[in-house]
Formats: structure tokens, C-alpha cells, sequence
């Protein structure tokens, strides 16, 4: 056989060598790469006007309406320059922990799942319908808070929008948490079997500590994501001007009820959100309500972005972890 | 064990439960309407108080808003992503990276804000504009690109621009992680050959990394089809008997946005959720559509590398 | 697709060796014709030409150790290269034999005692071919062959128990001789360590083709002076 | 007329060429029953409708090194993870046949996994540190089963790592991640918790496949240190590395319907210079395939 | 009394304790200067401000395999990637001293990487074809240069895998994707793949070394067939793959400021028979570190 | 941490080597006292251990070609290992000799020969002193003590020429001696070759030490007849 192919190559050699003139077209391929390569820096470039546009033009129309009282008093009503968003912000931060609480736990339990199961039908259900999911238009989730939880109760919840904001949430968290346990090195959790461990306590004590600052990146993702969503929330958790912890809390104490009851009592409440104010107040033919919503903006953008360079923290920091 | 199955079926039957609630609130619409409620029909009414309700120009609106929007987002994205993947110095890599990816940490309800009051008036009535003088000249163009645009701006070109800015970092930012994926060695291999850096892009990376692009193409559409804010904000929300990008319009999800919670008859929620399956049906086909070139690029390849 | 390269230094080696063999083989007929003929130009050359034959040697050794070294060779290569190390060693022995026979050719100078040609030509002529038989034997890895090659030695023995007697009885019948005689019986001895060599390189190549050790004995062992 | 006697150095081959006897031998003397770790006994393996192994009997002697060498894909590692169960973890696998360890078949429906795998350690091919302390990483298997005292722990951390020739090297950094090793650190930590359970075996699937030459020394060495006290069984598809460390190598190949057989088993001097069989031979002298 | 004289043999032995000549021997004569292909003269090399080869001259003669060995680390990669300036690739580096490649200084400022780069080609450590057909794999290269005549390509593709002694194997499945091949045939791909744009060199990086001892043996006796038109460079950690492929070695260390030198540079058989620096001997018999 | 293994398997061969020369130095010593003495019994145990010289040998042969096959020895250690093989080679030929003595011994029986018994203990001790030394030079690798004892070979070749003359002038005075003077010839001879074969080690040293290989040739070579 090689004698064979040694032969063919004596007999081809001649007729085949010279085919490559390499300094031919040399000019022109140089001129193109250059060209090329120069419109993907100008691409960049531009891509970024709008977002500094973005963030500068808020900070400036927002920073005006940021006093305290925007963010310790309620809203004085239409047309009012005075008075805050307190409600919004307590919203928001309700919202986000509940959705949080109803999410994460059983969106990592079922990240165990896809990697563990990858090939069973259950297995490829569950990130077809993560990927579904995560796809679902959010207004349609709200929807589906809206017959889910408001329309059997009779009332717009707390619990109605952070259940929808869960739904939304639901498939970041499963999708980049099962990313990042496939990351781990399969025979880490094979280590741990093979030393006589349970599978539980392998997942639990090796392979979700060797997972864990990238599945608290997609935590904070997918909490940074649920904070400045509006459509789920507008007929879910619909707004509620007068929303206040504090008093709720006050009222409850007063009259006697016990703890988880005043958490009832709060979660069964119609809540306000940020950007469900930001969008009301847009809404509004009143400058005090518009100059408002631009500190709204503001607030909101900032918050998101810490959210958001957190779990870039997060990220940065793993990646030196897993150098070192 | 039962725990992690039991938080899988969870997930399943939430979409399950999603796409079941809406058939079936759905109902009296169906009943009603029929397809002709999908009927491409420039005239078609939408009208609460005659309970005349037909869907094709808020289809319309979502698809070519989306069209607009991936159009231009995509090869700006995949620009970016060349230039971060491949060009950009170490040391700019992930500032610019995490800039970018901070364009899709805005609040929607923010692109609208700014967009009424900045972008639209500041760009988007000059461009549409031009647009008119120029290829609302053209014939067969001129369809799309007839009539003037609203001295706000509000318009489908609006909302497909405004869709743009926000799905170019979802967009970029998969793509770029698709060519960071990209073995050093595919780059290696054709640039010890003698390639060019461009030829070792569009050759090698491009192709090989073409599922995951398209993946990122389609998120990115997905985005676009069912954002719901921001497009509310800046398209105008009326019904016009045009296909005209210039002129206002409405989409499937700015009208449930609207209309849902004021709805004043069942016929009319019902039609409104009707709005919501058909939104959900595109989703699903989108989804559809992704993990099958996924699964089949995917599969070839994980066959051949056992092979 | 086997092991191309290792095929081919082994095919090299081979021939090396029997080039080596055929240089000894040569020397050996040499020598003895130098004797016979009273030629001592002949005898010069036969001894001048063992530095060749060591040279010839080393440089198989050489050879032998690089592959070693560099072909990590094993198994029954490995036992080949071992067995070629012998071989090696064997031929350039026999080389000595032939150098020997020269010396004492250049020592008999004129001397007029009486050789036992015959004798001798026959043990050469004998013993030569059981060294050629026994090489290609050692390449074939011929077993067989190996096997029936010593029983040859028998003839050799026999031929130098003759000389052997003729020349202590012209020893005996002329002292003045016993010098001169003793260098012939010194030919004959190397004539017989030759075949006993060749002998050694049949073991070599059953142990190499079979994995048996054994010594091939032959029936003279008990009772003569050749094997000492 | 000759005669063809049998002298010195015959012992040896002469036995070689005996037919090949049930027990296995060491230097020609037969090993005692009792001195064997693992018993196969015509063992099947199948992934799904495929089979990867087939008919293999084989007897693994206590206190050696037996080395597992054959082509690419003829089911050594598979063959290996049947002798702690770990193929269990994949699913739609069958085993056919028996596998003893001390006489017990560890296959039989009431005996305990888990302690198969405490009694049988296993190092893979990449270093697979947990991602937590050295001394963590050492604890992790003896806390398992139950130990909790913190000076039980440091003793059995301190005897582990030495034994794994490691303690001088990483004393001074017992707190340190486990990651933050070299690679052949990493995996002779590895060594160290597989022997912190106090296994009977361990079982290596390529343990040195990603290291570098002088790291890989190390490991070989360690081996050799470590035999008097386990018996270690190795796959490795270096042939030379087999050679260098075991006493004991067995040859697989794919059989014709593309099953792992074993084709040869024995003394590894034996295989590596006179192997008894036409495929070992090519296989070892690179005339295979 | 006694003489001690030189004898056969020693030919080789006594040129090898000359003082090393500036010119490489090949069977103890001098190579004449034309055949030689890199000729490298005090190369440094910095990632960064960290020094990562130092003083390196050495020439590598033309149509011969040179190996490049050492222990982890000291530089092997990084030399051999100097010689098409991959190592451009690597931001924050510098290089200097010189390479000549046929007598050009390759780092000089009017040289085209581009030129350099198809002149010497390279093969990886892992297989990489391109995710393409086998044909588009080994006609990427000329299609850059601008060949475009299928007929010319059809050739060029059956003459480049015919050298790379695939031809036999693929012929019939051209179209077929190149990653559905085996792990050696597509390194035999890779290899192919670079011989098509016509180099006068080619540079291995390992490259068996993700391979099965079969696919590694056929790359061995593939790079034995092509040394007669190629200068070929591997680096390798495996020594005995150096000593089985390879004509002339240059084993590299680290030295006192952790940047890799040169050690020894001679004919493989003399580097693994009798190297003449301590550290070598101690290298090649597992004796170092 | 350096190869112990590697290292451990050297130690032992070596040993094994010492303890192989130490048995043919035995025999040797033996072979001559036996003749000395007359003493049928000791030569006839020289002849029959030879057995266990050869087993011995074949031993330590096998235990370096499983040491090349299974530690790919390089550089100095290959060079090592090859050098055993020779000497291990060498030291089964000198325990022939011991037993061709002891043959010769048994021949002689009680034949009332003048046997040069100084010259031959003399010959016996310096040659099994050269081996001696050769053997510890070879295994310390000590090249100058491997340059230095070549040079005793003189005085075996001196006391080989006088046993020579002697006997020669026996045969003469008493042609009836003339068989059993060859006897004791072929006794001077081997123990002549196991001084040789010394040297050959000695040669062997030296080149494994330094990588010369060379013939550390003697003074006497041109006018005498040891080196037939
Ligand atoms: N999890 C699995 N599922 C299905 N088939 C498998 C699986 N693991 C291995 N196999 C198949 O079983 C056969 C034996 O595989 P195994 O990994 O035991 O081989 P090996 O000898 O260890 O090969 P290598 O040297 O490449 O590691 C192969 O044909 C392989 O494709
Ligand atoms: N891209 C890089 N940036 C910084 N340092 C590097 C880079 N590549 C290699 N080095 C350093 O340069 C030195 C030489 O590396 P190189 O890869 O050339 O070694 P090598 O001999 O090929 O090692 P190995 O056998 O592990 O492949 C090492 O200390 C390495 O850490
Ligand atoms: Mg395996
Ligand atoms: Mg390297
Ligand atoms: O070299 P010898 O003839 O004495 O064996």
C-alpha cells in the first residue's frame, strides 16, 4: 500500500509542485483584512452611543427629582412634585425576594436534574420547556399570574406578580446554574462516588461548591432581569399607591396578628413596582409626575447595574479561583 | 432524588399549564372567529364595543418590528462580537464586553422613556424622513416605505429601532461566547496555514461557529417578538390600514399591555388572550426552530467526535 | 502499517552481520591457505585484516545499542538484538582464529615441517560452512537447521584428534619439530574452536526461535580434548 | 549423533510453555488462592444492546501490580470499573458473570455498594481534586464513614499524605485548595484520599495520561512504594509505562463481534519479552493494526 | 608497558568529545551550511517581562526530523512557535536575536508573516481539522493563494493526502466531514492539510500525543516517509517517541532565571546513548527532578 | 525522586554479577588445586559446577533483557546493561576453563607427569587476581584501576612461555610425555585465556566509563604466542 502511494507521489510530484504563488493577490488580501477588521472597531463603537446616551441623558433628567423624601414618603398623588416612590421601592424589593424565594430552589434542583439526566424524556422536557419559557413573552406570563393566581383569588397580590416574575426568572436560573454544574469536571462528582460517598452529599458537599459563584451570577442575572420587568406585573400585582411596610407591619402588631400572618397580610397585597410607576408616570400629562419618572429611571437603572456588576464580581472572582 | 424530578416536572408542566390556560381561555374567541382571525387583512377591525376583533395587524406589527430589528442587530452584533472575540486587546476585552451587555440591563420601560423623548425626535423623524424622499420613491418599496412619519416619531420604524438597540447585546453577547468558544486551534490551524485574520474569520469561525450564531440570531428575535414596553411606548399603538414602517402601529403584546386590564367584554379578553397564544405559538416555533439546529449541528458533531 | 522503520535497521543489521560473517568466513579459508601455501602475504593480509573485522564489530555493537536505545524494541525483536549481541561478539572471535593462524604462519616462516594439509583444509573447509550454515540458521531463525548443524562438529573433532596424533608422533619422532608442531596443533585447535563457535550460534538461534536454553552437546564431550 | 538437554535458565521458559494453568504464578511459583484480590469469572459487559466485554476470567494476585494495556476501545477502562461497581452509574449497562473480591461476589444482590467502593479505591485519569482544602480533600472519605474527632482526622490526613509520598510537599499548606496543586501533586493527592478510607485495592484508569514525564515518575514510583500494602490494578495505553510498573499485565483486544477479550494474561516480563501469543507479540512490538 | 590505541569503533566516540563544532554533524561529517533550514542565534524570548528562552543558538539541518525535548515548561512550545511566528499571536511579546530561515531573517521588519507561515507549516497537538469536508479541509490552504481551477485542486488534494498516506483511506468519502475521521487520521488530515500549501518545513507540537499508540505509531512512520522532502520539527515529552522518530535532539532546560536554554543539541543516537552533559543523562535515564 | 526502581533492579544485578565472578574465581582456584593435588574428587566437582555457572549466567542474561524490555534503560544505564551481558558472556567462558582444567585433571589421573606446579599457582593467582580486580573496576566503573591491570597480563604471559619451554623440553627429554605435557599446555593456555578475558573486561570498563572503546594492548603481542 505504501509502496503503492510512494509511487504516485514520485509520478505526481512534478506535475503538482507550483500550484501556490504566494505573493500573488498578496496586496488586495492585506487591503480587505484591514478593511474588514477596521468596520467591526466602528460597529463597537456605535453600539455604545446609545447606551451613554441612555445613562447620561437619565442621570441628568432624573437627577433633579432625588431627594430624600423620594425615597421615604409615598406619593402625593397626580400633579404633586412632592412626596416619593417609597412604595415603589419597597415593592421592588419585595417582588424581587419573593420571586427569588420561588425560583431558585426548585431551579436548581431541576439544573441537577438536566445535567444528571441529560437523555431521559424527562431530561429533554425540561430544557425544551426551560427554553420555552424563557422565550414566553412576558406580558403573556403576566397573563398567565393574572388566571393562575388573581382571578381565583379575586384580587391583585404581591404573591400574583412575584409568582410571575418566578415563571421569568425560572428557566435564567435553571439554564445557567445546569451550565455551570456541567462545567464541573464529571469525575469530581465520580471522585466522590467512587470514595463510597451518596449521591446527594457528592452534589451537595463537591459539586455544588465547585459550582456555586457561577450559579450566584445567574441568581443575581436572573434577579437583576425580574427587577425592571413591568408587563407581568400589570395585571398581577397591578400597583398600589398607599403600600407601605413599615405601616402594614405597625397595623398587624396592633392588632394582635402573628408574624407569618402579617406576611399573609403583605403578600396578599396589591404592591407598586418601579418600572410599573416609571410606566404610570409616563402615562401622565403632569411635568411633576414625568420629571419624577425620569428619578425613577434613574434609581432604577442604578440598581439594576449594581445588580449586575455584583454578579460580573461574581464572575471575575471564579475565574481566579479557577486559575488558582 | 424525587425532589429534582419532581422540580423538573415543575417546569414542564408550567409551560404546559402556560400554553393550556391560554387555549382554553381562549375558547369564545375561537368559536367566534375562527381563522378568520389570522386572515392577512389590511382592513381588518379591532373593535371592542361592536365585538368585531381580528388579529392580522398586530401579527403584522410584532413581525415586522422584529424583521427591522434583526436586520439591523445582527450584523452589528456579529461586528461586535468579532472585535471582542478576536481584535480587541486583552485589557479593553471586558470593560467593552461588560458595556455592552449593560445596553440589555436597561429596563425596557427606560428605552421607552428615553425613546418618546429623545431618540424618536432626535433620530428616528429624520431617518424616517429620508426614508420617504428616498425609497418611498421606489416602487415596489414603497410599500413599506410610504407616507410621512409622525412629527413624535412613533412609528414601526421607531419600535423596530428601538428593538434593535435592545437585542444587540443579547445577540453579541451569545455570539461573542460562541466564538470564544471556538477551539484556539481552529484559529491556529488556519493562520499557520497563512490566512489572513479576516480569512480565518469568515472561513473558519464563521462556519464554525454558524449554529451557535443562528441560536443567537433567534434569542435574539424571540427578544424582539415578545418584548412588550418599550414598544408600547414608541410605536404609536394604532390600527392603520398600512404596511408602511413609517406610519404608527400596534403589536400583539402592546395591546394586551393596553387593553387587557380595561378589556369590556369576555369576547374581548378572550380575544385578547387569543392575541396572547398566538404570541405564545411563535415562541414555541421560534424554540422550535433553535433546537432543531442546535440538536441537528449539534448532533452531527457530537456523533462524529465518537466516531 | 507495522513498524516500518524498526523493520528496516533490523533488515540492516542482518545484513551487517552477514557481511561481518562473510569477512570472517574469508579470513578463516585465508588463513589456511596462507599456511598450506607457505605464503606469507597472505598471512600478513589475514592478520592486518582482523582490525577491520573488530571494527566491523563495534560498530555493530554500536548500531545495536542505538536501536536499542532509540527503537525501544521488545519482545522477540528485543531477544534478536540480544541474540545479534552474541552473534557479534562470536564472529569477531573467530576472527581472532583466523589472525591467530596467520601469526603462526608468519612464525613457521620456512619451516619445513610436514602440515597436515589435508586435515587442515578439510577442518577449514568444514567448519567455515558449519559457520555459514549456522549464520543464515541464525537469520532465518531457522530452528531446524539450527539443530542439525553441530552434529558436523563431530567430523571436525575427529579430524582434530588426527592431527593431533600425527603430530605428536612426529613430535616424538623428531623433538627438533615439537615447537613447530605445537604452532600446528595450535591451527588445528582454532580450526576446532570455530566449529565449537558456530556451534554456539546454532544454541543462540534455537534459544532465539524457541525460548529453549540448551547447550547442543555432541557425542565426543566425555572423551576427547576438544572440549576443554 | 546429539543429544538435546535442558540445562540452566530452562526452568523458566520450560514452565512458559506450559499449558497456561488456572492459577496464576509468580516466578514460577504458583500463587496461593488466598492471595488473590480480584476473581473475573466469565464476565460480560454490556452499554445498552452493546457489548464491550466478553467471557473474561482473570485473577488479579493481592499485593501487585497488574497492568491493563490493549488497543484503544477494547473495554479497559470498562473491565476496570466493574471491579468497583462504578459502571453502575451509567445507566442501561448489564453485567454478566461473576467478580470476587476476597471470595465475595461483589455483584450479588445484598452486598453494599458503598463499602465495595470504600474497600476499592479508584484514581482517575485527570487529577480530580474537590475544590476545598488538602486536608479537606484527604477527610473527606474517613468524615463519610463516620469519623469525626479532629485528632483522628489529623492522623489519618497526615498518614494518608505521607504514604502518598506528598506530606513533606504540602505540610506547611494543609489549608490551601486542593486546586491550587500541580498536576502531579494533584493527583498523588488524589492517591491520599483514595487511601485515607483504608481500601483493600485501588484501581487507576490512566493516572498518568495527563502529566508530564517527571510527574509521572513520581506516580510510578509511589506505586511501587505502595504495592506491598495494596493491590493496585492500572490501565494504561503506554505500553512502556506498563512495562516499567507492573508485575502483572493483561493484553486485551476486540474480539469479532467487537467485544473486549482478554488475550493474554501473565508475569509482565513474560508478555513484554516472550509473550505467548501472536497478537500480544504485535501488539507489544507496534506491528498491530 | 602497555599502549592504549584507538581501534574501530572509536571513530564515533572521538569526534563526539571534540569541542561541539558550530556546524552540525550528521554521521561525523560536518553539514555543509546549504542544508541547513533554521538556523536560530541568541534567541530570547519575553511573555511579558517574563523570560521565557534565553540565549538559544542552534541550527536545525534541512530534510531531517529534529526533536525537541525537556522537561515541562522550559520553553519547547515557545521555541518551536518562534519558527513561524505563532508566537505573534501571543500579546505583550518579544523576541530576540534572529531566526533565519533559509538564511532570511524571518523577524526582520519587511518580512511577510503570512509568506513565513506558509513556508513553514504546522501540526497541533490535538487534532484540529476544520469542521468541513475532507476536501475543503485540504484545499482550504491553496484556495487562499488563489487557486481556483477544480481540476488543479482535485490534484492538489489527492497529492497531499497521498503524503500524508491517507489517500487510501478517504478516497471514497471525500465529502465526508473531516471530523467524522479517527483521532489519527485527522491528525493525518491536519497533516495533509498543511503539506497542501506547499512548505518547505513543518512543525509538530505533540502531536501524537492525544493519540492511541497505533494512530501514534502510523504518525511516526508518516513522519519517517515525508523527512526526505520535509524538514520536519516535533516536540515532544515523549522521550522515547524523540528517540524513535527523530535524527538530531535538542533537549532544553530551565536555568537559574527560569527561562529555557539550550542543554545539548546533537545526533539522536549519541543524546540517548551517550549524551555528553550530566543533565541530559540525567533527563533521558529518569534520573532528573 | 529518581528512578529507585530502576536503581534497585541495577543493585541487584550487579550483585548477582559479583556473585557469578565470585564462582569462577572459585573454580578456577579449585580446577588448579585439584591438579596440584591429584585430587580426582575436586576436579570433578569443578567439572560438574560448571552447570550452575552456566545457569547462573543464563539468569542474570534473562534478568537484563526483562530489565531493557521493561525499564527502557537510556543513555549510561543501557550502556551498562549491554557491558553485563558481555561480561556475564565472559565469566561463563572463563568457568569452561575452570572445567576444561578439571577435565584435563581427570585425564591425567594418576599419571606421574612433572607438573610445573609453581608457575601454574602462580598463573592461576595473578589471573584470578586480574579478575578479581577487573570485576570491582567494572562494577565501580573505575576506569584508571581498568587501565592498570592489563599490565599484570605480562607476567602470565612470562609464566606461559616458561611453562611452555618446560614442558616442551619434557616432551623432548621424554617423548613418551608428549600427550600429557599437551595436557598440562592446554592447563597453561586457560588459565593464560582467563587472564586475557580479564583484559577484555578491563576493555569494557574503560569504554563504558569514558566511551572510548579500545584494546589495552600488552607489550608482548608481536613475538609471542599467547595471543594465537
Ligand atoms: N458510557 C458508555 N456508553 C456506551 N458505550 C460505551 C460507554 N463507555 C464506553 N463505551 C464503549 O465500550 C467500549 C469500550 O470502552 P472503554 O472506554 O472501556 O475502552 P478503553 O479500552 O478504556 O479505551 P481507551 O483506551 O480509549 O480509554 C468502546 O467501544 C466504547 O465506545
Ligand atoms: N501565553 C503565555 N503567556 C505567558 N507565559 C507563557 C505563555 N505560554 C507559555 N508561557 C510560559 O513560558 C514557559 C514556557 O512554556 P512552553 O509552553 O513553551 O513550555 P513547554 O516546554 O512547551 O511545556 P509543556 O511540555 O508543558 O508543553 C512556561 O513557564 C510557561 O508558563
Ligand atoms: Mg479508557
Ligand atoms: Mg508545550
Ligand atoms: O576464546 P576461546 O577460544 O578461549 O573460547
Amino acid at each position: 500500500m505504501i509502496t503503492q502511494a510512494r509511487s504516485t507521489l514520485l509520478f505526481t510530484t512534478p506535475i503538482v509542485k507550483g500550484f501556490i504563488q504566494a505573493k500573488k493577490g498578496r496586496q488586495r488580501r492585506r487591503a480587505i483584512n484591514f478593511f474588514w477588521l477596521g468596520i467591526t472597531g466602528v460597529v463597537t463603537v456605535l453600539a455604545l452611543v446609545p447606551l451613554f446616551w441612555i445613562i447620561g441623558y437619565v442621570a441628568v433628567k432624573g437627577a433633579p427629582a432625588i431627594n430624600l423624601a423620594f425615597f421615604t414618603e409615598l406619593p402625593q398623588g397626580m400633579g404633586s412634585a412632592s412626596g416619593g416612590v417609597l412604595n415603589a421601592i419597597e415593592g421592588t424589593v419585595l417582588l424581587t425576594v419573593l420571586s427569588g424565594l420561588f425560583a431558585i430552589p426548585p431551579g436548581l434542583l431541576a439544573a441537577f436534574y438536566a445535567v444528571y439526566h441529560p437523555n431521559t424524556w424527562l431530561g429533554i422536557a425540561l430544557r425544551f420547556g426551560a427554553d420555552v419559557l424563557s422565550g414566553v413573552p412576558s406580558i403573556v406570563i403576566g397573563l398567565f399570574g393574572y388566571a393562575l393566581v388573581v382571578k381565583p383569588a379575586g384580587h391583585f397580590s404581591a404573591l400574583a406578580g412575584s409568582i410571575a416574575l418566578a415563571v421569568l426568572m425560572l428557566p435564567i436560573i435553571i439554564r445557567t446554574a445546569e451550565e455551570m454544574i456541567k462545567l464541573v469536571p464529571k469525575n469530581l462528582r465520580a471522585g466522590a462516588l467512587a470514595l463510597g460517598s451518596p449521591e446527594w452529599r457528592a452534589a451537595l458537599q463537591v459539586t455544588l461548591p465547585a459550582a456555586i459563584s457561577g450559579i450566584m451570577t445567574g441568581f443575581l442575572l436572573g434577579l437583576a432581569r425580574v427587577s425592571g420587568e413591568t408587563a407581568p406585573l400589570l395585571f398581577t400585582s397591578l400597583g398600589n399607591d398607599r403600600f407601605e411596610i413599615g405601616r402594614l407591619v405597625q397595623a398587624g402588631f396592633r392588632s394582635g396578628q402573628s408574624f407569618p400572618e402579617i406576611l399573609y397580610n403583605i403578600i396578599q397585597q396589591p404592591v407598586d413596582s418601579l418600572p410599573l410607576t416609571l410606566y404610570k408616570y409616563t402615562q401622565q400629562p403632569f411635568p411633576a409626575q414625568i420629571q419624577q419618572a425620569w428619578g425613577v429611571a434613574l434609581v432604577l437603572i442604578v440598581l439594576i447595574l449594581m445588580f449586575n456588576i455584583a454578579a460580573r464580581y461574581w464572575v471575575s472572582r471564579q475565574a481566579a479561583k479557577n486559575r488558582g | 432524588m424525587t425532589l429534582i424530578a419532581g422540580a423538573s416536572l415543575l417546569v414542564v408542566a408550567l409551560m404546559l399549564a402556560i400554553g393550556g390556560l391560554l387555549i382554553q381561555d381562549s375558547t369564545g374567541a375561537r368559536q367566534v372567529f375562527g381563522w378568520s382571525f389570522l386572515l392577512p387583512n389590511l382592513g381588518s377591525t379591532w373593535n371592542p364595543v361592536t365585538g368585531q376583533f381580528q388579529g392580522w395587524s398586530f401579527i403584522y406589527g410584532t413581525l415586522v418590528t422584529s424583521l427591522v430589528a434583526i436586520l439591523i442587530a445582527l450584523p452589528m452584533s456579529l461586528g461586535i462580537a468579532i472585535f471582542l472575540a478576536e481584535l480587541s486587546p486583552g485589557w479593553l476585552r471586558a470593560p467593552l464586553g461588560t458595556l455592552i451587555e449593560l445596553l440589555a440591563a436597561i429596563p425596557s420601560v427606560v428605552y421607552g422613556l428615553w425613546g418618546i423623548f429623545v431618540f424618536l425626535p432626535a433620530v428616528v423623524v429624520r431617518a424616517g424622513a429620508f426614508l420617504s424622499e428616498t425609497l418611498g420613491k421606489i416602487p415596489l418599496l414603497q410599500v413599506v416605505f410610504m407616507g410621512q412619519i409622525p412629527s413624535s416619531g412613533a412609528s414601526r420604524l421607531a419600535a423596530g429601532l428601538i428593538l434593535a438597540i435592545m437585542i444587540i447585546p443579547t445577540i453579541t453577547a451569545v455570539s461573542r461566547d460562541v466564538f470564544r468558544a471556538i477551539p484556539m486551534a481552529q484559529r491556529e490551524a488556519s493562520l499557520a496555514l497563512g490566512a489572513t485574520q479576516w480569512e480565518t474569520i469568515t472561513r473558519v469561525l464563521i462556519p464554525y461557529g454558524l449554529s451557535g450564531i443562528l441560536g443567537a440570531a433567534i434569542l435574539g428575535l424571540g427578544r424582539a417578538v415578545g418584548e412588550t414596553m418599550a414598544v408600547t411606548m414608541v410605536i404609536g399603538n394604532s390600527l392603520q390600514g398600512s404596511y408602511s414602517l413609517l406610519l404608527p402601529g400596534y403589536t400583539m403584546s402592546s395591546v394586551i399591555a393596553n387593553e387587557f386590564a380595561e378589556a369590556v367584554s369576555t369576547l374581548h379578553s378572550e380575544a385578547l388572550i387569543e392575541v396572547a397564544l398566538i404570541l405564545f405559538g411563535f415562541t414555541l416555533i421560534l424554540n422550535g426552530i433553535a433546537r432543531l439546529l442546535v440538536w441537528k449541528i449539534g448532533s452531527r458533531t457530537v456523533e462524529e467526535a465518537r466516531a | 502499517m507495522p513498524r516500518q522503520t524498526l523493520d528496516r535497521e533490523f533488515q540492516h543489521l542482518q545484513e551487517e552481520i552477514l557481511l561481518l560473517g562473510s569477512m570472517v568466513e574469508q579470513a578463516i579459508l585465508d588463513s589456511v591457505s596462507g599456511l598450506k601455501q607457505h605464503d606469507l602475504a597472505i598471512a600478513r593480509r589475514v592478520y592486518k585484516g582482523d582490525a577491520a573485522i573488530n571494527e566491523k564489530r563495534f560498530a555493530i555493537e554500536n548500531a545495536i545499542l542505538v536501536l536499542i536505545a532509540t527503537q525501544q524494541p521488545m519482545a522477540h525483536d528485543l531477544r534478536f538484538l540480544a541474540a545479534m549481541l552474541e552473534v557479534d561478539t562470536e564472529l569477531e572471535r573467530i576472527g581472532d582464529y583466523a589472525k591467530g593462524i596467520g601469526k603462526i604462519t608468519i612464525l613457521l616462516g620456512e619451516s619445513n615441517i610436514n602440515i597436515p594439509v589435508r586435515e587442515l583444509d578439510r577442518m577449514a573447509e568444514v567448519g567455515v560452512g558449519m559457520l555459514h550454515k549456522a549464520l543464515s540458521a541464525f537469520i532465518n531463525e531457522d530452528s531446524d537447521l539450527a539443530r542439525t548443524i553441530p552434529a558436523e562438529d563431530d567430523e571436525v573433532d575427529d579430524l582434530y584428534n588426527r592431527i593431533y596424533h600425527l603430530l605428536v608422533a612426529s613430535m616424538i619422532s623428531n623433538p627438533a619439530l615439537i615447537d613447530h608442531a605445537n604452532y600446528l596443533l595450535w591451527v588445528a585447535h582454532n580450526l576446532e574452536r570455530t566449529a565449537d563457535r558456530a556451534t554456539n550460534l546454532c544454541e543462540r538461534t534455537v534459544f532465539l526461535a524457541t525460548g529453549e536454553l540448551m547447550e547442543i552437546e555432541t557425542s565426543s564431550e566425555d572423551d576427547e580434548l576438544d572440549e576443554i | 549423533m546429539q543429544t538435546i538437554s535442558s540445562t540452566a535458565g530452562e526452568v523458566t521458559s520450560r514452565e512458559l510453555r506450559q499449558p497456561q494453568s488456572p492459577l496464576v504464578t509468580i516466578k514460577g511459583e504458583p500463587l496461593p488462592l488466598t492471595s488473590s484480590k480480584f476473581v473475573l469469572s466469565d464476565l460480560a459487559f454490556y452499554y445498552g444492546k452493546v457489548q464491550a466485554l466478553a467471557g473474561i476470567s482473570i485473577t488479579i494476585p493481592a499485593n501487585h501490580i497488574t497492568a491493563i494495556i490493549g488497543p484503544s476501545g477494547c473495554g479497559k477502562s470498562t473491565l476496570l470499573r466493574t471491579l468497583n461497581r462504578m459502571n453502575d452509574l451509567i445507566p442501561k449497562t448489564r453485567i454478566e458473570g461473576q467478580v470476587f473480591l476476597d471470595g465475595d461476589d461483589i455483584y450479588s444482590p445484598n452486598v453494599d455498594v458503598v463499602d465495595v467502593r470504600r474497600r476499592v479505591g479508584m484514581v482517575f485519569q485527570r487529577p480530580n481534586p474537590f475544590p476545598m482544602s488538602i486536608y479537606d480533600n484527604v477527610s473527606y472519605g474517613p468524615r463519610l464513614y463516620g469519623v469525626t474527632k479532629r485528632a483522628d482526622l489529623d492522623q489519618i490526613v497526615e498518614f494518608s499524605l505521607q504514604q502518598a509520598a506528598l506530606w513533606d510537599e504540602v505540610k506547611d499548606k494543609l489549608t490551601q485548595s486542593g486546586m491550587a496543586l500541580s498536576g502531579g501533586q494533584q493527583q498523588r493527592l488524589c492517591i491520599a484520599r483514595a487511601l485515607a478510607v483504608e481500601p483493600d485495592a485501588i484501581l487507576m484508569d490512566e493516572p498518568a495520561s495527563a502529566l508530564d514525564p517527571i510527574a509521572t515518575l513520581k506516580i510510578e514510583e509511589l506505586m511501587q512504594t505502595l504495592k506491598s500494602s495494596y493491590t493496585i490494578v492500572i490501565v494504561t495505553h503506554n505500553m512502556q509505562q506498563a512495562a516499567r510498573v507492573s508485575e502483572f499485565t493483561a493484553f486485551m483486544m476486540i474480539d469479532q463481534n467487537r467485544a473486549g477479550t482478554l488475550v493474554e494474561f501473565g508475569e509482565t516480563a513474560q508478555i513484554f519479552t516472550r509473550p505467548k501469543n501472536r497478537q500480544t507479540e504485535d501488539y507489544v512490538t507496534g506491528r498491530f493494526g
